[in-house]
């Protein structure tokens, strides 16, 4: 069993308090997301919120930066109240949020939207070379690959992300607020993210770190404040919290064991076999074979071109040569319903962008997808509708106050259980999922895992495609990883290691070994 | 992109949508009211009969433009399809009338409705495969459409045949237990219209196109497919309109429903439909087509407005009667 | 006839120059019959297509009793049918310038000839040119009135050895008149005389052919009685010596007929037929109207 | 093992961006060739000074309509301002000219900029303080300045001062080293416009609020004043083109600027500028212009065209220009 709990910290007067929130409540209409939240960010510290999908973490957040105003309790800086009326005065007083949710001009260039609304430059025009050189600058201290003139619209979620926290960077601030910043990051960004936030901390400045990784939370957090159902549990010291203790206070149980036991080797005849694909700025002579009964992973470094693979798979993206067939069929050239109709599915790492009508209610988006599945004939019925969300919310342990919310009124690991719920509809027998965890809170993705278990248990077949190593070596019989648009080895059994995946997805030779690792598993395979 | 949906302070988002989907239906009452002080006359029964009736037409194309308009796209075309199909069927009726008599009407009508559908796929295939903005696109057909009637009529018009004018009347001047034949068939096609776009698998992918594109088709839902759909069902709303419209002025001519696309679109914009598409309102359709009538009906009615100005008191009164729905509530 | 006497008047809205007069001149029939008989009451309504101009008549009927309608048709098909309603409910009609399809529905008609506008002006043109040349002409909006007068102009010009270079559409409308006589000039390298179907385009032919510096052209002629036109006329232009009269008041003519009929004056009936003879140097100032806005 | 740079297989997207862009000039060189194919008169000097000059009203307009659609919105009531601005100017050029002389046209233009401003600032308040769809507002206003002009000029047409007609011809008709000056003037307001729209802090800010207005918000850029100014530059832009216009024919009458909004925003998108937002393409807006009036050209030029039918053509042109430009890349 765990330890008991260390003591909660309490106000500490001697503290450099850089913000304060004094009693601060937030209700839509009846419903109650946050109430009474009390508390002081330090500066020079780095200060974590941990808890539940749904807790009420990122409308903290937004109260914090004044995207959202309270409807009780206010706000203090320096001893003094304030009142910010929108986000812009926030961050003119230093306090900047990076949003859970991407927030760029798509239109616009990364530079561009960096200095969005406090461009450099006089009359004579912008200065673009002063604000490329800044934004190269401070891309490359956060370690993002991208270029200050590439289109933001061009650029993937993950790069997006670091645009987006390049974009709080730019100025001096007091108090930077990251919302599950790393939850679109691989290993390395996040690495780099982390030595961004320790040098801010060490600048003085008060960071507030959201996100469910709570191995970052134990690495990085001075301080760690729990939330549950929109309450606050208290605040401890970083250091006296194991990831174990962290978790058990947000969920307000015991954990159990987070990865479901591995499968036995599947011997059923291939019920996805992929050969030769091209896609569009993504795969290169790609090919892989799936048996039903078991999870396929596919590792990889951001930007290997995992999710162009699986896109221009789904004929999602353009895509040239190649073969599909599934269950013996050929589908290669055929549209998403067909291979929605022939039980393939995929849901995408994009769930704002590509999963979910923000502004359709939970029901429509739920069904939207399975359409033919869930109203046989021509006719749409509201109450088939409303019992299947009760029974999905049930399922999924979707965390709402209200089944009538739009999908863009949910938290952000909430939508991304909607988004399973809305794929998992249509009763696929292959699956392949993106970024399956994206935003899940600890308590969840057991729960997720074990819910792709009892899948391929079934006869299913899953393919997961995950940026989390711990996942993608706990969870998968046989593992892909992709590096510049290629498969470049095949892991079985022990060697699924997040050592193995890490070097193949990085090493230089793997390029030369791609060929013979490819060759090889082409020719066990029937 | 993804747009910060969720942190837009929405307070009591039940009561609120309720009060903006009554905004339509409000600035008609209010219109109605504002005529009702202008002339007595207004509230009589024949002048509202007239009015509704003849609304029949905007309306009936107004719930098509809202299949279009919330599937994301837009039609610019459909004053001169209108043109066009109305030529089309007078033509196939008056050749078939000697030899079937008034039946021809029936082999027009249907006539009718082939070639409007024809006319919304041609216009949904080039958006859809041609992959062009549909502004152009229908702007171009429009000048097609309108070119073909001209010509079909040599720059002057196709009258009806004096021997179907008699039998054809009623579709237009008759009444169904009192109420006139044109707001039964309007009242028909929206209903029609709302149970396709509320109740349907194809209206929920129609708002869904509308609402993100990329998600549906992630969706499985063929967005081109939806979006050539919704065009055919303009196509349709165009040909019913010109069923009801011969029997009214009995000829086609090059400007007959010029700038209706116009009137089409306001109606459909001021019903409460978003223009960028998704969200659908065509009972508000309905209402703003109402509301464009009652207003060209008030400016005959009413004797203090410059005949030089009317449409500048036109333009107020749609300006003011939407600034007042917004701030109603 | 002491009782109060309503006259409505349907006209189409003022959308390009004739139009315009015809509004002018409506609306100073109204105010001048209003002012010199108090039991007449004249109303004026305009509208811009013939769907609306029906829309009107209904309107007009149905808010009050109309002892006469005097109406200007968009068309004679579309409007034959909506004006035979008003007719049924006793009302006096008076058709200007377009006769309706069924002449019976007619109780006064003062009848425009669009077919002579055109004919005449070719007449003229004609026997000017010695029968021989090559000419070019804008037509209107696709509509009746436009139909009418190039089928006068073309019939005449087909029994001569003029050749008809060109005919297109411009609107009614002095831009694109101009830009198509432009177009012209640069398409053709020798024309001997032009014929706009309507005085507002003429303004933007002869600019036209005033940058082009060009010379062959002898004539540019125009038709409907613009006062500028009138004006050139009257002034004995070389380029522009003759115009056809269509002129607009021919709606203040009817409205007066009308009002007179109603104050004991002889009742008219029957059909007047406005001729189009040539504006001259020397008829000119008939049908000179400083005060129009046309 | 941090950065492991992502080399990926991504073909030169500076390239595939490159191509997309010439789209319109692409399509703008097809037409003239087509043109010369045609007709041999077509590329005469004097053809190309014509079509050239005549096009710089619709392109100073749709220089401030990509403004306007960038920023977001749309504006339906350009032809109908030009026309009220047009009358505007020559009244108040009429009225000075006894005392002031020819010194009466720059008066009258400063005046024509004034009013052209306000009617874009009038558009553009009831837009952002309104927050009514821009087309509904816009074609409103369009109703409204028409019926002005309509007004002023009793529906008949307002001319210019015989005194100020020589004076003023040049503006129109004259040279600037060969080249007309409405070209001169067009070339300065594009490049004024790109400066703008690409190198100034108000351009970066349209095109965000056009892009993603929320995001723009957030960044403290105020969408509504970003907006009203873009409005308020098409106001301008309007008055410039009514400046050109004036001496062309001198005078302003009821259909001045029929229908000319439709071309501009055909221009705008021809040239390969969103009608959603967020992307501009200034010279492509010009060749769009030119593609319009070339077409326009061909049709007279050219002899196989039934005059009835030339709509259809030119309909069909565009579509299959902005088809091929689609295509060939
Ligand atoms: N506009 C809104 N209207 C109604 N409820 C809302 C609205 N916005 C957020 N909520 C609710 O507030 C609650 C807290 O959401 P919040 O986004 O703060 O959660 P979170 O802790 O960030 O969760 P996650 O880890 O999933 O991101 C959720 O139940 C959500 O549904
Ligand atoms: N439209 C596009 N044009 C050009 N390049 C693109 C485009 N879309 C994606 N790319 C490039 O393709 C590469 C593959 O990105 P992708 O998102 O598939 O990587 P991934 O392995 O799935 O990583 P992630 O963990 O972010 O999902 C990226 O480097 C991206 O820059
Ligand atoms: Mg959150
Ligand atoms: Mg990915």
């Amino acid at each position: 069993m765990t330890a008991p709990l260390p003591k909660t910290l309490t106000g500490d007067p001697a503290a450099p308090v850089a913000l304060r929130a004094e009693g601060l409540g937030k209700a839509y209409g009846p419903i109650t997301v946050l109430s009474d939240i009390t508390l002081d960010i330090v500066a020079g510290e780095v200060h974590a919120i941990i808890g539940e999908n749904g807790a009420g973490k990122s409308t903290l957040m937004k109260l914090l930066s004044a995207h959202v105003q309270p409807s009780l309790g206010h706000l203090s800086m320096a001893g003094q109240r304030v009142d910010f009326p929108d986000a812009v005065a926030a961050e003119e007083a230093g306090v900047v949020l990076v949003h859970q949710e991407i927030l760029l001009a798509p239109d616009l260039t990364v530079a561009q939207n960096l200095y969005l609304g406090r461009e450099l430059g006089g009359w004579l025009g912008v200065d673009d070379h002063r604000m490329d050189a800044r934004t190269t600058e401070v891309l490359a201290s956060i370690g993002a690959h991208c270029g200050p003139r590439d289109r933001v619209s061009d650029l993937p979620l993950a790069q997006r992300q670091l645009v987006q926290i390049a974009r709080a960077l730019l100025d001096d601030r007091k108090v930077v607020i990251f919302d599950e910043p790393t939850a679109v990051l691989a290993n390395d960004e996040v690495a780099a993210l982390l030595d961004v936030v320790r040098g801010l901390r060490d600048r003085g400045v008060a960071v507030l770190y959201i996100s469910h990784r709570l191995d970052e939370v134990e690495a990085l957090a001075d301080r760690v404040t729990v939330l549950r159902d929109g309450r606050m549990i208290g605040t401890w010291a970083g250091h006296d919290l194991s990831q174990r203790q962290m978790a058990e206070l947000m969920v307000g149980r015991e954990l159990e064991m987070l990865y479901p036991p591995k499968r036995p080797p599947v011997t059923a005849a291939p019920i996805l076999v992929v050969s030769d694909l091209e896609v569009d700025h993504g795969a290169v002579h790609a090919g892989l074979t799936l048996h039903p009964g078991e999870v396929l992973g596919i590792g990889g470094m951001i930007g290997s071109g995992r999710t162009e693979l699986f896109e221009g798979l789904m004929g999602l993206r353009p895509a040239h040569a190649g073969r599909i067939t599934m269950a013996g069929q050929d589908i290669t050239r055929r549209s998403v319903r067909d291979w929605m109709a022939a039980g393939l599915v995929y849901l995408t790492e994009d769930r704002k962008g590509k999963g979910l009508l923000l502004d359709e209610p939970m029901a429509r988006n739920l069904t939207l997808q399975a359409l033919d599945n869930v109203h046989p004939g021509f006719v749409t019925k509201a109450r088939n509708e409303m019992a299947l969300l009760e029974r999905s919310v049930a399922e999924y342990d979707i965390r709402v106050r209200s089944l009538g919310l739009e999908a863009g009124q949910l938290s952000g690991g909430n939508q991304q259980k909607l988004l399973l719920a809305k794929v998992m509809l249509v009763d696929p027998q292959v699956i392949i999922i993106d970024e399956p965890t994206r935003g899940i809170d600890i308590g969840n993705k057991s729960q997720i895992y074990d819910f792709i278990d009892s899948l391929v248990r079934a006869g299913k077949a899953v393919i997961v495609v995950s940026s989390e190593l711990p996942e993608l070596v706990g969870l998968s019989d046989r593992v892909l990883v992709m590096r510049m648009g290629r498969i470049v080895a095949e892991l079985h059994g022990d060697r699924i290691t997040e050592q193995n995946v890490v070097f193949a997805a990085t090493s230089t030779e793997a390029g030369d070994q791609r060929e013979t690792v490819a060759n090889q598993t082409r020719q066990e395979e029937p | 992109m993804t747009s910060a949906t969720s942190t837009r302070a929405t307070p009591e988002p039940g009561r609120r949508i309720r009060w903006a989907d009554m905004g339509p239906f409000l600035a008609l009452a209010l219109v109605i009211v504002i005529g009702t002080l202008i002339n007595s006359n207004f509230v009589s029964g024949t002048n509202i009969a007239n009015v509704v009736t003849r609304s029949a037409f905007i309306a009936i194309i107004a719930v098509g433009a809202t299949f279009v308009i919330s599937s994301g796209c837009l039609d610019l075309s459909v004053g001169s399809m209108m043109a066009f199909v109305t030529g089309i069927m007078i033509l196939t009726m008056n050749r078939l009338e000697p030899s079937m008599g008034a039946n021809a009407i029936l082999v027009g009508a249907a006539v009718g409705l082939v070639v409007g559908a024809a006319c919304g796929l041609l216009n949904g295939l080039i958006v859809t495969l041609g992959k062009i903005e549909p502004f152009i696109v229908t702007l171009g057909t429009m000048g097609i459409f309108r070119a073909l009637i001209t010509w079909l009529s040599d720059g002057g018009s196709i009258p009806i045949a004096r021997e179907l004018r008699d039998p054809y009347r009623p579709v237009y001047f008759g009444n169904l237990f009192g109420v006139p034949l044109p707001v039964v068939i309007t009242l028909i096609v929206v209903l029609a219209g709302a149970f396709i776009l509320y109740r349907t698998k194809y209206g929920r992918r129609c708002m869904a196109a509308g609402s993100n594109s990329d998600v549906a088709r992630f969706s499985g839902v063929s967005v081109a497919w939806v979006r050539t759909l919704a065009y055919v069902i303009q196509g349709l709303c165009v040909a019913i309109a010109a069923i009801c419209y011969i029997p009214r002025l009995g000829a086609a001519t090059p400007t007959t429903g010029a700038l209706w696309e116009l009137q089409v679109i306001t109606a459909v914009v001021i019903g409460g439909t978003l223009l960028r598409g998704g969200k659908a309102r065509i009972w508000g359709t309905v209402a703003g087509a109402l509301i464009l009538e009652v207003i060209a009906n008030l400016m005959v009615m009413s004797n203090f407005v410059s005949e030089y100005l009317v449409a500048a008191v036109q333009g107020v009164i749609i300006i003011l009667a939407m600034l007042a729905h917004r701030f109603i509530r | 006839a002491q009782d109060k006497v309503t006259i409505a008047v349907s006209i189409p809205a003022a959308t390009h120059g004739w139009t315009g007069g015809v509004v002018y001149h409506a609306e100073q029939a109204e105010k001048e019959i209003e002012a010199a008989f108090p039991n007449i009451d004249v109303i004026v309504k305009t509208s811009p297509s013939a769907t609306a101009q029906v829309s009107a008549l209904e309107d007009l009927s149905a808010s009050q009793k109309l002892d006469a309608l005097v109406i200007l048709p968009f068309t004679s098909e579309e409007l034959t049918g909506p004006v035979e309603q008003v007719k049924a409910n006793g009302t006096f009609i008076a058709v200007v310038a377009r006769g309706l399809t069924d002449p019976s529905i007619q109780d006064l008609y003062v009848a425009g000839d669009n077919i002579a506008v055109g004919a005449n002006t070719a007449k003229w043109m004609a026997e000017k040119l010695g029968n021989e040349g090559k000419i070019v002409v804008l037509r209107g909006i696709p509509t009746v009135i436009d139909d009418e007068r190039i089928q006068g102009f073309t019939d005449v010009m087909k029994g001569t050895n003029i050749e008809i270079l060109d005919i297109q559409y411009a609107n009614w409308n002095q831009d694109e008149a101009f830009k198509l006589m432009q177009d012209y000039l640069a398409k053709y390298p020798q024309i001997d005389a032009v014929w706009a179907n309507d005085d507002d385009m003429l303004l933007g032919v002869l600019e036209a052919v005033k940058q082009s510096g060009r010379t062959d052209i002898k004539y540019a002629l125009g038709g409907n009685g613009m006062k500028d036109v009138v004006k050139m006329v009257m002034d004995e232009n070389p380029m522009t010596p003759v115009s056809t009269p269509y002129p607009p008041s021919m709606v203040k003519s009817a409205i007066y007929m009308v009002a007179g009929q109603f104050n004991g004056q002889a009742p008219m009936r029957g059909s007047f037929k406005l001729d189009a003879p040539l504006i001259t140097p020397q008829n000119a100032d008939q049908f000179w109207y400083p005060d129009s806005p046309f």
